[in-house]
């Protein structure tokens, strides 16, 4: 599973995207979030207000209940500020 | 049409462009999106020395596309653009132009205030604003939510 | 800034000058009217060979001007700017333009439109149309008066 | 009294502009259409349905029941198109 950091989600956790293979029960975004909260200061930091985080799956917008696949592309950043 | 690009763009060229030979085009609303000195959203009057846009690659011309043609969907165009830019950009820069062509002028009105509308809550962009040294993320805007919101259909909001 | 003129204008040009050194302008909202091939305002797909434009010289300009300031009295805006062409357009020439600069968008966007809503019904300007070498006098459309209309306060409607 | 004539008026009467005097009894806008419109069949015509005119008084849109004065510009035309 590729991930990808944006704005602050990367600055907290030093890197831009990494590949991760979670555990066979990290089945949603949210679970994949609090997985990834534990895996070091950077990670808890950034994944310290789930509800500040917003994320994509497959370059779509995501929910926290959306399902994710080992072959998934998964981004998760603060709110967009396009425009 | 959407393009995504570090480099600064022509208004009139790229307008020019988009009506070239098309004398169906009565009317061609334009949005052009510039940096202020002003920090944040709040419009308080301190300098902000430089902006720099970080964005989503793919992620950003999916969205773009998929904006362009719900505009498309929804109003009768002839031609429509989006340019969006990302980097270091400093007050008065260009950020972003949308541009919406059609025989009629509310259409092009209406299109062009809803391409802004949803890029300001569906393009995956952010920005960093640099002032005293220090850079500070820009929040997204409760004000910009209400703003996409104004074109959900009534059920849906 | 008001202006009336035989000549084209560049709008790139007129929108950089309207924009340089003011760093507090967020958004710039922009239209362009351009000359149509259709034949009167019903979008007939019958060739219109060229448009002329003749115009009321002096009340043209003090229309604009009041026109303009009324844009000013009821938006925040940083800057303003109508250009309006007469004499003889072919299609695909401009018109005219109109652009409103403020700090916020759906501000600059809403003076744009009541800009040329109101130019519609307020300016004296009259078009004759030239096809199959007949000239005839567009009309004015019952659409442009309800539009203009939207801007009047409800009770004086 | 200077008077201007625009877009169909001007090219049913044939003139731009000219200068009248018409009798002190005329002192609206609208008995000035009504005796324009005996001066001529130029001016019959132009000023046959009076609904489909419009008027100004120096410079200023004005109804058929404005007053006009010895020095006013009046002008009659159709409805504008402007834009």
């Amino acid at each position: 599973m590729k991930l990808l950091y944006f704005a602050w989600v990367k600055t907290r956790i030093g890197l831009a995207e990494e590949e991760v293979t979670p555990p066979a029960e990290v089945a949603t975004v949210g679970q994949l979030m609090t997985w990834l909260a534990g895996r070091g200061p950077g990670y808890a930091e950034a994944f310290a207000e789930p509800e500040r985080l917003r994320a994509a799956v497959n370059q779509d917008f995501a929910k926290p209940d959306a399902t994710i696949d080992a072959g998934d592309e998964v981004a998760f950043f603060p709110p967009v500020t396009g425009g | 049409m959407i393009r995504v690009q570090e480099e600064d763009f022509d208004v009139g060229a790229e307008l020019a462009a988009l009506t070239e030979g098309r004398h169906e085009i009565g009317g061609l609303a334009v949005f052009i999106g510039l940096v202020r000195a002003t920090v944040g959203n709040d419009g308080a009057p301190a300098d902000v020395e430089a902006m720099t846009l970080e964005h989503y690659p793919g992620m950003t011309e999916k969205k773009l596309r998929e904006i362009e043609q719900e505009a498309l969907s929804r109003w009768p165009l002839s031609a429509s653009l989006i340019v969006h830019r990302y980097g270091r950009l400093v007050p008065g820069d260009r950020i972003v132009m949308t541009a919406c062509a059609s025989a009629h002028r509310h259409a092009a009105f209406e299109a062009c205030s809803f391409l802004m509308d949803w890029l300001k809550t569906k393009a995956p962009f952010w920005k960093v604003e640099e002032q005293d040294g220090e850079a500070r993320w820009v929040e997204a805007r409760a004000s910009d939510s209400a703003a996409e919101r104004r074109w959900l259909p009534s059920d849906d909001s």
